[in-house]
């Protein structure tokens, strides 16, 4: 059981991953699920940067001369991580214009009632 | 010559039917008149391609690895192809007279003319992937003839029918792709080609494939249980039902069978198995369930539909004995079957067509009025008995001494069951009669009075099938010698 | 091949085609009709007796195939000229007979018709000299006669019709089920006195087809379970007809019986077999039922069936303890029963039609209407109940001492014991006729006894017949001799 | 290394650049820049392609100046270059075929973004396709979904909206899954292009470590796919998402999108996880049970459906169970056979979508059972392609339907003990396909009296009758001469190994 104390980062992150994924499909309500979906995503990137990190080196970053690629903690997840926010902020962006024309059409968040008035108006 | 040709009759009507679904003709006369010469010219051109066979076979193109369309004309393809070019132009005769009252007339006879074609490619395929294109295809054209009256019951009927065929044939491609699989040489072959050394130790799939193969094939011939569609399809216009109960569909199902059994899997490697028995049993429950509810069915056309259902089987029966002698005795009631059956349906078809008359109850007395029906319908009755000096004790004949070939316990039921079921045809076929001829005193005969025989279009056919009936009843040796010679693989 | 062998089919066509062409003739004047009918039956009478008078084992005609194995094949031997002789006397005497009784029935014309017919028919019957034919001219004498039983057309006229057919059919097909077992063993099926196969302890699968065959022929000669027909269609059937199905029809039966197990089969395969004491067992039981069935019944003419039924199984029962003695005597009961049977029927007829009288009870002093008839009425059935010195005395006899003889366990003596019984019971319904028929009792009012006797055309076959009956039981030496001779050839 | 060797990439920056430039054009120039980008990319795969097949072997294109394992680079095999040339091939004529409808339904002020939308799925799909590096495929997934919500909800109504909603939910948590999949992989192999982390995984399979981790990973990469894919138990969007929007669009999504994620599957598990490992862990068998129960129940939920457009979209379920069910098979006779009917399919699918396009216009704009009475005869070439692409579909010789079914049955053979199954299943779906196509077909033939419907005056939309021929075509072609087309799957499977 020692590895749970060690990584305890990624226990994080997949509990924040099931929340948010729970939350994206069972929410009822359209910016509750956009918030869900969010908390997945920050859960991978946590995930992510965990995996990136070496104990006890610098960010690489390099500040006064470089030193060798021993002090420098890996690069590459912090490059993932950015590149993920940028797609996730996208596709965030695109379920809220989603939900503004939703709400438009249908005057409520709650996707029961959407799904009721849908109902409704094709019979 | 060269075996391109075998591609001509196959395309003639096929494209003379196209036309005419492009460019109607309006004018019936003028109609009936095209149709008739193209169909004659293609019976012709079959006769003359029979006469003169091409050597090799006419290799079309290939739809993929191991599925090569080829054609051939093997003495099986000239038996059926030749029985099925010989009673077309009688059928579309008779259609002519029949149609005339129909809606949509070009329609139909646009997609009677393409049946043909597509039958005759059936017969010619010279392998099972080529068989079972046009396999397909006849269910497919034959959809809009069922469905021609567009009535709710016709309608449902044709999906019946279409789903039955589908099914069939989803189960029959099973055992071909099976075959394609596993065999020397994809073309058929008399007696088998099946490469039993690759599937030695799987023979159980390979026997159940065969019986998928069999069922799926036997759906067309109207099987116990596949066989539901058959009588529903007797909603369709007469001379559909005759050639679908008769010659195209039923028949090629049969032939398929035939193929599938003597041609690809090969008898030695079925003969004795599990496979055997399951077909012969199946073939037997058809055959008493066929006959006896064709006894209890009221419905004129719907009762011979389930004569056809027994019927047919019979052939089954004879294949399913898996051995020269079957193969004789199936192809023989194939076409003893095939002219007794389109007569019986004619003189419904006739009985319908002069005097809407469609249950058995209502025919009391029409003998009298329509003489030449009730002769060629008695006729062809007493033949579906199998009363002897008829063509159907002749096939009957042969089917028994099939089965009693190896004296085995299932085959003296079988012989058993062809009495019994021959005692119902008695029963269903003759009751018939009596009451044309011998009504009860205090009919009335002023309802049925006013009616008479069709004319000549109609009852030509009827004349020569009855004929041909009592001629092969008497003397049936030279067929049976041209059947032996294909059984036998000398054509 | 001399052209005496064609004529062999000369007493089998002429009737048929006279038959079939008093369809299409018009006569002015029933006596014309008539005429022609007596001409022709007069004809028939003189060719089989011509035929009869050839030299044993000439006349074969064996010129028609239908395919290699069915042979349509024509041999007269002794049997053949007895049962043909036979046929066209009684033909012509009930044809003779029936002139009286048919003027107050309805399309005569088709009635005659049907009698010449069937009239051929059975004289190809007793001619044909192997199964196939035998079968075929089985079926068309079941076809042929149908008509004759449905004549009037009421509906229980039609429905006895078609019972009729479909026990007949029934019948048939269980004989074909033997035919087609036996020609599977490989044997030429041409009739050889004392059996073509004739091997002791032979399989099971073929003695089970023999027992098919004698209950399948048993259906025509009415013996249990297959005799349900009888009893309905005789009453139905106007007079002259129904003597002629219990007097000759019944007799086909037999004759196919003994064709099937003496000439094809041979006794001694069957000899102390299942099939042989079976045999028995039905034929005592159905003379046993029959007789008690006759004594309960109250309509005259189907008690008279009953009666046929049981005296038929007289012969069968002498057929089956394979004894020549009780072989003789049941050849001797064929003649004596057919000669009986029909003097009772025509006199029946001769009631019916002069005072529309039907029930037993109706007969109370008919004597004193119709003397001559009644005499005959009671003469032969003095014959029938077997006093002596009568005929059916003489076969009674010789039938019980076979019996006795046959050396079967535990059967021969009772069947003798059944037979007496059956004799008393047979004294029992019919003499109780003619003792109310004389002695009407006091009550009965001489004042308005009106003469019903028939004319001289239907009182002169009756007489004869009778003559014949009474002279032959005393004088049966010469008929003995010939059955002997069969007996001793088949045994 | 040779000019031709650059196309791929020119054709993904050639889509990208269009979707931008569309940005700033209207609608009409939008379309023409769309097309002429399509066919051009047509034009470059196909020579790809030819290149390829020439030179035999596949190669890596390196981008930007880092050689692997650091720098980005795509990868270019036979079957990419085929599937690139099908996809814009299918893309065109669907664009083509459904013209007329894009210019009624998509209001003007949404044109450009409509065909902005279909150059990003474009781009997005050449990209999935020739990746070789996991997270770019994940950025061009996210992508890929962006675009195809996009073009549900273009026809902005309110069921489009909801169904939109759905697609997103759906394939949200799908990618989602897919990256957890992927972060876990690079945690163990540190790796991200596939050749590399391929390496690294076998030596991990080899000593028989992380076995556990290995496999959640192929849990979760396959789940995720299955899930965007649409694959059986997590179809529900699916209907709603091809049933509503514009044709093309629904030909699109139904033809090209789903299929780019099942391609991606096919090459995760060739080219990292190794197809043999996919097999031990016992995913196949997984897939093989979702894919035949999706063939049942998709048919099943078609045939209970009475509007016929629903009726295809449920009968694309069915069609990817059939895919999957190749994939279970565990063969590669299966995969090749599940490959050739992504193609075949697609074919199909885009040319059936069209055709009831065509057929609704003239049945007042309804698409439900009834008021397709008799449609066929009103539009004959839109009948017509209906009823090939039914014909297609039930397997009739001839059509491509009936080389899929019949490779997926011999390739069934080789399967042991799943054969049996497959066999029935195959024929059962056969006859389920029949109930609810030639149903339709014979509906769609059934003379009606003149009153039913008013006469139609179809505005012969020229290049719509000549993309649904070109499909007709497609389809008979496919089926007459399957062969060159299953050897090039062949030999770009090879290519993975």
């Amino acid at each position: 059981m020692g590895s749970f104390a060690t990584n305890y980062e990624e226990i994080a992150a997949v509990l924040l991953f099931v929340i948010g994924m729970s939350n994206l499909v069972f929410q009822p309500n359209l910016l509750k699920k956009i918030i869900g979906l969010d908390i997945m995503d920050a859960a991978v990137y946590l995930f992510l940067a965990a995996k990136g990190y070496i104990e006890g080196r610098t960010a690489p970053i390099v500040v006064d001369g470089i030193l060798d690629a021993s002090h420098y903690i890996n690069p590459v997840p912090a490059g993932l991580v950015l590149t993920g926010i940028v797609v996730s902020v996208s596709v965030s962006a695109l379920m809220m214009a989603l939900t503004v024309c939703l709400y438009r059409e249908y005057h409520t968040l709650n996707i029961d009632e959407i799904m009721m008035k849908l109902r409704k108006e094709e019979d | 010559m060269p075996s391109y040709f075998i591609l001509v009759p196959i395309l003639l009507p096929v494209i003379a039917g196209i036309l005419l679904l492009v460019f109607p003709i309006e004018d019936a006369r003028k109609r009936n008149i095209c149709i008739e010469i193209i169909v004659v010219i293609n019976t012709l051109l079959v006769l003359w391609l029979l006469t003169h066979r091409p050597s090799e076979s006419f290799y079309m193109f290939s739809l993929g690895a191991r599925l090569p369309l080829t054609l051939n004309v093997d003495g099986l393809a000239m038996f059926f192809a030749g029985l099925v070019a010989c009673l077309w132009p009688l059928a579309s005769l008779y259609a002519f007279e029949y149609m005339k009252h129909e809606e949509r007339v070009n329609t139909f006879m646009a997609f009677y003319t393409i049946t043909y074609g597509v039958t005759l490619g059936v017969a010619f395929a010279g392998n099972i992937i080529t068989m079972y294109l046009f396999y397909e295809c006849l269910t497919m054209v034959t959809l809009p003839l069922v469905i021609h009256t567009m009535t709710r019951e016709a309608r449902k009927a044709t999906r019946q029918y279409l789903y039955y065929m589908i099914g069939g044939t989803a189960f029959a491609f099973i055992a071909i792709v099976f075959y394609s699989l596993f065999c020397n040489d994809i073309a058929f072959v008399l007696g088998g080609n099946l490469n039993l050394a690759a599937i030695s130790n799987h023979m159980d799939i390979a026997l159940l494939v065969y019986v998928f193969g069999f069922f799926g094939f036997g759906v067309k011939a109207a099987i116990f249980p596949f066989h539901g569609w058959l009588p529903a399809a007797s909603v369709a216009p007469t001379p559909v039902t005759a050639l679908l109960h008769a010659v195209a569909v039923v028949k090629s199902g049969a032939f398929a069978i035939m193929r599938l059994t003597y041609y690809c899997f090969g008898t030695e490697a079925l003969h004795g198995t599990w496979a055997q028995i399951v077909v012969l049993i199946a073939a037997l429950i058809t055959i008493t369930y066929g006959s006896t509810l064709g006894v209890r069915e009221t419905h004129f056309k719907r009762r011979l539909a389930y004569s056809t259902i027994s019927n047919l089987s019979y052939i089954l029966l004879a294949v399913a004995t898996m051995s020269p002698l079957g193969l004789i005795a199936g192809l023989s009631h194939m076409v003893v079957h095939a002219i007794m059956k389109i007569s019986a349906f004619f003189c419904a078809g006739a009985v319908m067509h002069q005097t809407e008359k469609n249950y058995i109850y209502e025919l009391d007395g029409l003998g009298f009025e329509m003489p030449v029906t009730f002769v060629a319908l008695f006729i062809s009755g007493l033949s579906l008995m199998g009363m002897p000096l008829f063509a159907g004790f002749v096939s009957k004949w042969n089917i028994v001494h099939a089965l009693l070939e190896h004296e085995s316990m299932l085959g003296y039921i079988s012989v058993l069951v062809l009495l019994y079921s021959g005692l119902m045809t008695g029963i269903y076929m003759l009751t018939i009669i009596v009451r044309a001829w011998f009504p009860h005193v205090g009919y009335h005969k002023d309802l049925v009075e006013d009616f008479k025989d069709p004319n000549w279009l109609m009852k030509g056919p009827l004349v020569i099938f009855s004929v041909l009936t009592v001629v092969i009843g008497f003397y049936a040796q030279p067929m049976l010698d041209f059947i032996q010679k294909i059984a036998t693989g000398i054509y | 091949m001399d052209i005496n062998n064609y004529f062999l089919i000369f007493p089998v066509l002429l009737p048929i085609f006279a038959g079939v062409l008093l369809m299409f003739l018009k006569f002015g004047k029933r006596e014309h009709m008539q005429l022609y009918i007596l001409a022709i039956l007069i004809v028939d009478l003189a060719s089989v007796g011509w035929i009869a008078l050839q030299p044993e084992d000439t006349l074969t005609l064996s010129q028609f195939f239908i395919a290699e194995g069915l042979h349509v094949f024509f041999h007269v031997d002794m049997l053949s000229k007895i049962f043909s002789v036979l046929t066209a006397f009684v033909w012509l005497m009930v044809g003779i007979a029936s002139f009286e009784y048919m003027a107050h029935e309805k399309n005569e014309q088709r009635f005659y018709c049907f009698y010449l017919v069937v009239g051929g028919v059975l004289s190809a019957l007793a001619f044909s000299g192997n199964l196939l034919t035998m079968y075929v001219f089985y079926e068309l004498m079941t076809l042929t006669s149908m008509p004759l039983v449905m004549h009037n057309l009421s509906h229980e006229a039609i429905m006895a019709g078609l019972k009729y057919l479909f026990y007949s059919v029934a019948g048939a097909f269980m004989v074909l089920f033997g035919f087609f077992l036996f020609n599977a063993e490989g044997r030429v099926l041409y009739f050889s006195p004392g059996g073509i196969i004739n091997e002791a302890n032979p399989p099971g699968i073929m003695l089970f087809a023999v027992f098919l065959m004698i209950v399948g022929f048993g259906t025509k000669a009415g013996m249990f379970p297959m005799h349900g027909w009888l009893p309905t269609a005789h009453p139905v059937a106007p007079a002259p007809a129904s003597a002629v199905l219990s007097g000759v029809i019944t007799k086909a039966g037999v004759l196919g019986i003994i064709r099937s197990v003496y000439y094809v089969a041979g006794p001694d395969m069957i000899k102390g077999t299942w099939v042989q004491y079976t045999w028995i067992i039905l034929s005592i039981l159905t003379i046993f039922m029959g007789s008690m069935m006759a004594y309960k019944e109250k309509v005259l003419k189907k008690r008279l069936a009953y009666s046929t039924v049981s005296q038929v199984s007289y012969i069968l029962f002498g057929l089956s303890v394979m004894q020549p003695v009780a072989f003789v005597g049941a050849l001797m009961h064929v003649i004596f029963h057919s000669l009986v049977k029909n003097t009772l029927f025509v006199s029946a007829g001769a009631i019916i039609c002069k005072t529309g009288k039907t029930k037993v009870r109706q007969l109370v002093g008919i004597g004193k209407e119709m003397p001559v008839t009644m005499w005959c009425f009671t003469l032969v059935s003095l014959t029938l109940v077997g006093i002596p010195p009568t005929s059916a005395f003489v076969s009674k006899w010789y039938l019980i001492s076979g019996a006795l003889d046959s050396g079967v366990p535990g059967l021969s003596w009772i069947g003798p014991i059944v037979l007496l019984i059956s004799a008393l019971l047979t004294a029992g319904y019919l003499l109780t006729i003619s003792i109310k028929a004389f002695l009407p009792g006091e009550d009965y009012n001489y004042a308005k006894l009106v003469n019903h006797e028939p004319t001289w055309r239907m009182l002169m076959p009756m007489i004869v017949m009778t003559a014949l009956a009474v002279i032959l039981g005393i004088w049966p030496a010469g008929l003995m001799k010939i059955f002997a001779d069969i007996a001793a050839s088949v045994l | 290394m040779a000019f031709v060797q650059n196309f791929p990439f020119f054709c993904i920056i050639l889509s990208m650049f269009s979707a931008i430039i569309s940005f700033v054009m209207n609608g009409r120039i939008a379309k023409y820049i769309h097309v002429a980008m399509v066919t051009a990319v047509l034009i470059l795969s196909l020579a790809t392609l030819s290149f390829v097949a020439g030179t035999g072997e596949s190669y890596t294109f390196m981008m930007g100046h880092f050689p692997a394992p650091w720098g980005n680079e795509i990868r270019i095999g036979e079957l990419e270059a085929l599937m690139a040339v099908f996809f814009s091939l299918i893309m065109m004529l669907s664009v083509f075929g459904g013209m007329a409808h894009i210019d009624r339904e998509v209001q003007d002020s949404k044109k450009n973004l409509f065909y902005i939308l279909l150059d990003l799925l474009m781009a997005s799909l050449l990209a999935l396709i020739y990746t070789n590096d996991l997270f770019t495929a994940y950025v061009f997934i996210e992508i890929n979904t962006i675009a195809a919500c996009g073009l549900i909800m273009i026809k902005k109504q309110g069921r489009t909206y909801v169904s939109a909603l759905r697609y997103m939910i759906m394939s949200l948590v799908g990618s989602g899954l897919f990256l957890i999949g992927l972060t876990l992989l690079y945690s163990i192999t540190g790796h991200l292009l596939m050749s590399p982390a391929k390496e690294a995984l076998d030596q991990i399979i080899a000593v028989h470590s992380y076995q556990v981790p290995l496999m959640v990973i192929i849990i979760l990469v396959t789940v995720g796919l299955g899930i965007k894919s649409g694959l059986y138990p997590f179809h529900t969007w699916i209907p709603d998402a091809y049933g509503y929007t514009t044709p093309s669009a629904s030909a699109i999504l139904s033809s090209l999108v789903s299929k780019g994620y099942i391609f991606l599957l096919i090459k995760i598990f060739y080219r990292v996880l190794g197809f043999d490992s996919i097999i031990s862990s016992h995913m196949v068998n997984i897939l093989f049970a979702f894919g035949v129960i999706g063939m049942i129940m998709g048919s099943v939920a078609a045939i209970k459906e009475r509007n016929i457009r629903r009726m295809t979209a449920y009968s694309s379920v069915a069609q990817i169970g059939y895919i999957y069910m190749g994939l279970g098979l565990g063969t590669t006779a299966g995969v090749v056979a599940a490959v050739f009917h992504i193609i075949s399919h697609g074919v199909m699918k885009s040319l059936l979508f069209l055709s009831i396009s065509g057929l609704t216009e003239v049945s007042d704009g309804r698409s439900d059972y009834l008021s397709l009475r008799g449609a066929g005869l009103r539009n004959r070439i839109a009948g017509a392609a209906f009823t090939v692409g039914s014909l297609s579909m039930i397997g009739m010789p001839l059509l491509t339907g009936f080389i899929s079914k019949y490779l997926f049955a011999s390739a069934a053979t080789t399967a042991g003990n799943k054969m049996i199954t497959a066999w029935v299943v195959l024929a059962i779906s056969t006859v389920l396909n029949t109930m609810y196509f030639m149903r339709t077909v014979l509906t769609l033939y059934r003379p009606v009296s003149a009153e039913v419907h008013k006469e139609y005056t179809l505005e012969k939309s020229k290049i719509e009758r000549a993309a649904i021929i070109g499909l007709i075509l497609l389809n008979i072609g496919l089926g007459v001469a399957s062969q060159p087309v299953i050897k090039a799957i062949e030999a770009g499977l090879a290519m993975f190994g």
